[in-house]
């Protein structure tokens, strides 16, 4: 595209900074993890934030757990009518006037119901799953999709570069969230029909293919600098001169070099896809109901907030958690490694 | 000597890292007399670039602990605040740093960057300053200076920029020009002229001159007095002569070996010293160049002094535990040669 | 100078195309609806239908009526599905509303990022430094929307201290205008602080390293001076095109969260509406409208950045 | 706020329209029965006051909008050759009087001919008289834009020719105008006994006859009404200034109190509810939304009322696709159907009923809606382990169900309550939450065929037959179908076509309807949950007492609104 030799020799717009902070980058070895590992442990802060990471995914994934035991409902099931009893009074779970219940610190409606009379802390956990789900598997795709583009850009040069760069540089001038939120909303109503495969408009995989599309160019750019910069190196030299194809060099010369890199994009990555897909839920193109997400939730809660601000605060204080605690750790992880790549994803 | 421009004492510079803590600069002692022109010499990581930064405060790392003392004039450099040190620093120490490419901001024009120092110190209204500035880039040898002094660094050749940072370095009439490797990064054509520029600004300012380097080809026609580092110490230090005639440590005979003669049939293999520098975090006990030393001996386990060895000549000291003799004998048994003279060039 | 034009302007129609082509697709032909029977109401006859059809040209090829539709984006006669009105018209009424969005929120972030990237990279390490750096990840954390929702109900609704949402024209009163941006300018500016703080962090941090750092500490400059001019000129480059793109990107309509939450009424709130209404036309236009700002903003940063950075010439 | 599309409850009754209210429902929390301005004391005149909606109305123009948002206002400003009395008394105020017309229509007997003559001396709001061919022009304009009311004018004889000409200025066969003796004839092809009510819609409010025929939203032409539009912001807002050229049509049709009331557009309800709290705003056109209400109800009492309007709020279940084919399992959902838990949803907005016919339609039976629902009565808890047995018998527990329902709010809420409600009736039931824009449109696709879901209706004018076009066997159709559940209940279908053909709504046709009523409700072929209660909330500088008249057909009516 035509930013490209400004962009070549400046090395500090937008992703090209970093595809070529990449490309300066110095390559690691096996050493490196092992110190890298050594700094991380160091690193209080950032192990704190990913042990209370590891600790928020396993406690939505005991979700059904809290959800037969304690709660004694499912995140669906609606309570419109019930009552139960608080401090030996009978309470409306919904009022009359449609107010819930707030939070009542014991096993039934730990942090209260929602105006469907849905128990709030089985929703919540649940909605983590979902959310997650969807913050893991969009990162996982995203991740698969630029290592292979950038690889490919970046060891083939030539055409398959100038097609897959001018590919990546219109989606980097795209109306990214506008189009997201276009997508979901049209998939929503009518699913998609890939021959085969028929996707229903309530799929998780709606919202995970649109988070994962959207942010392959914020990461390929940079795998591709790092693989123009690797394929220099001796050792891929070496294996060229041993008569090692172009696909093997790629996956057991090439990609395991890009690992440090891949690891940090990939923690970043599952944080942001995570805000993403809360944003996409806001604006009713994510996760459909009634299945909850921490997006939906907060979307819910916002039009309740004077009577009941627990539907709003809970789950934002949830996604703000999960995301911080990626990103703390994520940039411990780089800090550690110091690949100096810079992740940088739009909200 | 109490009349040295410059007197270093015990200078000690150890950083804490990761691996522990690390001398950098282990005991530096040396005087600079007015005019003088130092070489200190030694492969990367031997101190002296350390020793050179911190003589003007620029060793500026949290983990550093400085101890020794650096008298310049009689004011004491090390440990002084910052405000002593940007009085000093320009305008009676200048430094000529190793990489003229990156040495200079790529967003200022080259007279800019000079008219900011010349002002700084002296205060000159901006049309003196520039007039100075267009007169000092004429001096180093940079044609038509008049308008290039508004040019930018990069449409700079890298001989022009490390002329532009000389001029940069003179500006303010320092007495003392530390040089940090001012030619390594630049072709051997213009290494040459470089050289012989300072050798000429020498001549007519007077500065005194450090010269930090590795290549001891480099300082051969320039330098008065010679100190070679090794792992942070002082191994050897004495005149030119003395060094290039008569070395007496065995890492002098090394770096001297490496030294690409042409007055004698190029050897087919040049000759290396063996083995790597060792790491400073640990460095042997006594003797840091022991285990690369092809002379070690019992008494290497302990720190030989920094002492005069040679009859006559009180200011060649070395820190071998050899004797005289011994060095003398091993030293002809080099192989190749290169680099040593015969003894009958050797003054008397 | 003339070729960096032509190239730019050849970009911007390509990704105008293709954004085009992609929004036309995506309403089009995932929906498996009706736009004439969305269009029709709820009681409309089969011939009602049929007469919408035909005048908007729902019978043709796809590749026709996105012709025609284009023709009609060109000529500014593109009209709502939903209202009818002009798409034209009414993102030249929420253009002022989005600029001052994105002017006072841009401005807001850049000013604050300087002096908390600044601050942290002075104070690296320290306890300053750290805790700098842990508010700017919480800032990158937040979901734009639930801390402006939160924001607008109890500091504009519960505690009064601002107006509860809404907007007031510059021209009616600069200083209601000025009060009631207030809120959306630092909620919109929060992510951006923290983001762009971590960066000129990291970019000062490797200037400081940079040996014409040293050069300029060399030549006896106060470490005000040294900051100030080798320092933080040197490290705000990248930070003046990240701004410049982000800032072309919150003008296209980005700030869709923001001005929903506030109910500002511009471009993003207008296009997320339409984008609700399945109403092809407005999206199609809002988001070409965005690429060429996009667009237009990296070319407006590439010959700010030549001026900024003297090594870079325009080709 | 926030959701996409989510558009607030004047955009829910999107294709709708109005209530009346005979007897105002019965069960009205209010308290404030009547909605007169029997305060005791005198409204006020002039002053100006600024009042707001949620979304644009659809159309400032009366020939086009469909929306709540464009008929509050616009029925004041055009008025048809028929209307409604303007009174506060709910009852008379339902009945349709003439409005620019001298009297009511000479019927013929066959139903099929109208006869009216203008009255005389009329002038718009902007001077220039108003001619009998102005009312065919109305009628041209409302075919030739395709309008969503296009439907209740193809009635006329020659409409359908009309619209396939194409031309605005091509002749509509059935209507006859005589500018100078102000007679206008208008020939049906078939009888239509809701035609007078048809005549009173604001879709023919009377326009000058050079109003050319396009959208003309952003310069609303001039109309005969107690208010003039004298400026229109499509998204921002509308202002309405009292007509000084309006004539004197009887006490029953007043003039305004205000001079100029001007309409914000306010996309959040919520921001609305509180800026009326603060007097920012004096009136918002939407309820205040289920968050604020409490307050609203706590502190605000004395300026708040809700009433019940004629609409009807109903599950259908579509007997063409299993399991609701069954009858026994028509029956379990309705006698399942928690209709307080739904109203809850409403935050009290819904009158529990399960009457297809709302109050103030005639044949409405209260006896019916309440007391003698066949299924149980609609405000209590239902008998849900009787409704799970019978599906249990009927062979269809575990079935999968998928509820239709749309995003706005808080239609997605109930969607998502009668899919957990039909989950414990045995079935496997999941929601499918669709776009309100295209919600209607989607389940009445034959292709969609969807199974059970949300449905409501408002009335559009006060006969019968705008509701049970909804069961009508006659009216499905695969696109665009009305009748959802495809009722087609042989003696309803013909019960219906019978009693369009009577002319006159007399108590014994009534009594028809009421007994077809009956039929729809005990045959379980839809499930009706209750009907709609809408708000009036007005900031502390309007008079309540005396100026917040509630209309049966048009909701709040504007023309009454004054300052203390």
């Amino acid at each position: 595209m035509a930013t490209e030799p400004l962009t070549e020799q400046a090395g500090l717009q937008g992703p090209a900074a970093w595809e070529q902070e990449a490309e300066r980058e110095h390559v690691h070895g096996l050493g490196p993890w092992r110190l890298g590992l050594r700094r991380l442990r160091r690193n209080r802060v950032a192990i704190g934030f990913g042990v209370l990471f590891v600790l928020l995914v396993l406690s939505c994934l005991a979700a059904p757990l809290w959800a037969k035991h304690v709660a004694h409902t499912t995140p669906t099931e609606n309570h419109l009518s019930d009552t139960i009893k608080l401090d030996g009074k009978t309470t409306n779970v919904v009022g009359l006037d449609g107010v819930p219940i707030g939070p009542t610190y014991q096993g039934e409606f730990f942090l209260g119901a929602d105006p469907n009379g849905r128990d709030i802390m089985v929703r919540l956990l649940y909605g983590g799953r979902n959310s997650l789900m969807i913050g893991v598997v969009a990162a996982l795709m995203t991740t698969i999709l630029s290592v292979v583009l950038g690889v490919i850009a970046g060891y083939f040069r030539g055409w398959p570069d100038l097609t897959i760069r001018s590919l990546l540089d219109i989606m980097w001038s795209f109306p990214v969230l506008i189009l997201g939120v276009a997508l979901g909303v049209a998939l929503a109503l009518g699913g998609l029909q890939l021959g085969p495969i028929t996707i229903g408009g309530d799929s998780l995989l709606i919202p995970i293919f649109i988070i994962g599309l959207v942010y392959v160019p914020y990461m390929a750019r940079p795998v591709r600098g790092q693989v123009l910069a690797l394929r220099e190196k001796e050792f891929v030299e070496a294996a060229r001169a041993q008569g090692a194809g172009p696909l093997r060099i790629m996956f057991s010369e090439v990609v395991p070099n890009l690992a440090s890199t891949i690891l940090v994009f990939f923690t970043l990555l599952i944080a942001n896809a995570v805000l993403l897909e809360s944003a996409l839920s806001f604006l009713g193109a994510g996760v459909r109901p009634p299945n909850p997400s921490w997006g939906t939730m907060i979307d819910e809660g916002v039009d309740r907030i004077a009577t009941a601000p627990h539907l709003t605060i809970v789950p934002g204080l949830m996604l703000v958690l999960t995301v911080l605690s990626l990103n703390v750790f994520g940039d411990g992880v780089r800090d550690a490694l110091d690949p100096r790549a810079k992740v940088r994803l739009e909200h | 000597m109490a009349d040295a421009l410059l007197s270093v004492e015990d200078l000690r510079v150890s950083f804490a890292t990761e691996e522990g803590v690390v001398e950098a600069v282990d005991g530096v002692s040396f005087d600079l007399a007015a005019g003088e022109v130092l070489a200190v010499v030694g492969e990367s990581g031997s101190g002296k670039s350390v020793t050179a930064m911190t003589l003007m405060g620029l060793t500026r790392s949290p983990n550093a602990r400085f101890e020794g003392t650096a008298q310049y004039k009689g004011t004491e450099l090390i440990g002084a605040s910052e405000d002593e040190l940007r009085r000093v620093r320009g305008a009676e120490i200048a430094m000529i740093f190793q990489d003229p490419m990156t040495s200079l901001n790529p967003v200022q024009r080259i007279g800019k960057q000079i008219v900011e120092q010349i002002q700084e110190h002296e205060g000159l209204p901006d049309q003196q300053a520039r007039e100075r500035t267009v007169e000092l880039l004429e001096r180093v040898g940079i044609p038509r200076a008049r308008e290039r002094v508004d040019n930018y660094p990069h449409e700079f050749s890298g001989g022009m920029r490390q002329r532009v940072m000389i001029a940069l370095a003179l500006s303010c009439n320092p007495s003392v020009l530390i040089a940090d490797e001012p030619t390594t990064a630049l072709d051997v054509t213009i290494q040459a002229q470089i050289l012989q520029r300072m050798r000429d600004l020498r001549e007519e300012t007077g500065a005194a001159v450090i010269l930090v380097t590795h290549d001891l080809g480099v300082v051969a026609d320039i330098a008065d007095r010679i100190a070679v580092m090794y792992a942070g110490r002082i191994v050897e230090e004495g005149t030119l002569d003395q060094i290039f005639y008569d070395p007496q440590h065995p890492y002098t005979w090394g770096l001297l070996g490496s030294i690409t003669r042409v007055d004698k049939p190029r050897p087919a293999r040049l000759p290396a010293i063996a083995g790597l520098p060792p790491s400073l975090a640990n460095r042997p006990q006594g003797c840091h160049f022991r285990p690369r030393c092809p002379h070690e001996f019992s008494e290497c386990s302990k720190v030989p002094p920094l002492e005069a060895h040679v009859q006559g000549n009180p200011e060649h000291r070395d820190r071998c535990w050899l004797s005289v003799d011994e060095k003398l004998a091993k030293r002809e048994v080099l192989p190749g040669e290169i680099g040593l003279a015969s003894k009958e060039h050797a003054p008397a | 100078m003339g070729r960096f034009i032509v190239r730019r302007v050849i970009q911007m129609v390509l990704v105008m195309f293709a954004v085009s082509v992609l929004t036309f697709l995506i309403f089009n032909v995932i929906p498996n609806s009706d736009p004439a029977v969305r269009m029709s109401g709820r009681q409309a006859s089969e011939s009602t239908i049929e007469a919408i059809r035909e005048e908007w040209g729902f019978n043709d090829s796809l590749p026709q009526q996105y012709i025609t539709t284009m023709e009609k984006v060109i000529t500014g006669d593109l009209k709502s599905q939903f209202t009818q009105l002009s798409v034209g018209k009414e993102i030249v009424k929420g253009l002022p509303r989005t600029f001052s969005l994105a002017i006072g929120a841009a401005l807001l972030w850049m000013f604050v990022a300087i002096c908390f990237g600044l601050y942290s990279a002075v104070k690296a390490g320290k306890f300053a430094d750290r805790f700098l750096t842990i508010i700017a990840l919480i800032g990158i954390s937040m979901p734009v929307f639930w801390i402006g929702a939160l924001a607008n109900y109890y500091l504009g609704f519960k505690l009064g201290w601002f107006p509860n949402g809404g907007y007031v024209e510059f021209t009616e009163d600069p200083i209601d205008w000025f009060y009631h941006l207030i809120l959306p300018w630092t909620v919109l500016a929060i992510l951006f602080i923290g983001f762009y703080s971590r960066v000129l962090r990291s970019n000062v941090l490797d200037t400081i390293n940079e040996d014409y750092v040293r050069t300029a500490r060399a030549k006896g400059l106060g470490e005000r001076q040294i900051m100030i001019r080798h320092v933080l000129r040197n490290s705000m480059i990248p930070i003046v095109t990240l701004w410049g793109l982000d800032f072309g990107a919150v003008l296209g309509g980005g700030a869709i969260l923001t001005e929903t939450v506030f109910d500002l009424q511009g471009v993003g709130q207008y296009t997320a509406e339409a984008i609700g209404q399945l109403d092809v036309p407005p999206v199609l236009a809002v988001t070409m409208f965005s690429a060429f700002f996009i667009v237009l903003l990296n070319a407006v940063v590439d010959i700010l950045y030549a001026y900024l950075d003297p090594r870079i010439r325009l080709q | 706020m926030g959701k996409l599309g989510r558009r607030a409850l004047a955009l829910l009754l999107a294709a709708l329209s109005m209530s009346v209210i005979a007897a105002c429902g019965g069960d009205d929390d209010s308290g404030d029965s009547s909605g007169t301005g029997g305060g005791g004391g005198e409204a006020k005149n002039g002053g100006s006051i600024t009042i707001s909606q949620t979304s644009q109305p659809d159309f400032m123009d009366p020939a086009l909008t469909y929306t709540v948002n464009g008929i509050e206002p616009l029925w004041l400003v055009y008025t048809p050759l028929l209307t409604y009395p303007r009174t506060g008394d709910a009852e008379k105020d339902s009945l349709v009087v003439p409005g620019l017309a001298e009297d009511l229509p000479t019927i013929s007997k066959d139903g099929k001919t109208y006869e009216l003559t203008l009255r005389k001396g009329l002038k718009y709001s902007d001077g220039s008289p108003v001619k009998a061919s102005d009312f065919e022009h109305a009628v041209k304009r409302v075919l030739n834009l395709e309008s969503g009311g296009s439907a209740f004018y193809l009635g006329i004889e020659g409409a359908q020719d009309y619209i396939d000409a194409d031309k605005c200025d091509a002749d509509i066969k059935g209507i006859e105008a005589d500018d100078k003796t102000g007679t206008i004839t208008i020939n049906l092809s078939e009888p239509d006994g809701s035609f007078s009510n048809v005549l009173a819609m604001w879709f023919v409010g009377l326009v000058p006859g050079d109003t050319p025929c396009k959208n003309l939203t952003e310069s609303p032409p001039p109309g005969v009404g107690p208010y003039k539009v004298t400026e229109s912001v499509p998204n921002r807002q509308f202002v309405l200034e009292k007509n000084t050229n309006f004539p004197d049509l009887g006490p029953d049709i007043p003039a305004g109190h205000v001079d100029k009331i001007t309409t914000k557009i306010v996309k959040s309800a919520q921001r609305q509810a509180q800026d009326v709290i603060s007097g920012e705003l004096d009136y918002m056109q939407d309820p205040p939304p289920a968050d604020i209400k409490p307050e609203v109800k706590a502190k605000y009492s004395d300026r708040y009322k809700e009433i019940t309007t004629a609409s009807t709020y109903y599950m259908f279940m579509n007997n063409r696709v299993a399991p609701f084919d069954k009858k026994e399992v028509r029956d379990a959902v309705n006698i399942g159907l928690d209709k307080p838990a739904l109203a809850r949803l409403f935050a009290g907005e819904v009158a529990p009923g399960c009457s297809f016919l709302p109050p103030g339609q005639p044949g409405f039976d209260e006896a019916l809606d309440v007391d003698d629902c066949p299924w149980g009565n609609p405000n209590e808890p239902p008998d849900i382990e009787k409704a799970r047995q019978m599906i249990k018998d009927a062979g269809v527990a575990g079935a999968d169900v998928t509820v239709y329902g749309n995003n706005d709010d808080p239609t997605d809420k109930v969607t998502e309550a009668y899919a957990d409600q039909l989950t414990k009736l045995g079935f496997k039931a999941k929601p499918k939450i669709l776009d309100g824009g295209v919600y209607f449109q989607t389940i009445g696709s034959a292709k969609e065929a969807p199974q059970t879901g949300f449905a409501n209706w408002f009335q559009d004018f006060p006969h019968p037959k705008n509701f049970f076009f909804l069961v009508d066997g006659k009216s499905i159709q695969p696109t665009n179908n009305q009748n959802f559940g495809n009722v087609d209940d042989p003696e309803i279908t013909k019960g219906i076509a019978e009693l369009n053909q009577e002319p006159e709504m007399t108590d014994e046709v009534a009594a028809k309807w009421g007994d077809l009523n009956k039929k729809l409700v005990e045959r379980a072929w839809i499930a009706p949950y209750g009907h709609r209660k809408l708000a009036t909330f007005f900031s502390e500088r309007m008079d309540f007492d005396n100026c917040a008249r509630f209309h049966p057909v048009y909701f709040n009516d504007y023309s009454s609104f004054c300052l203390k």
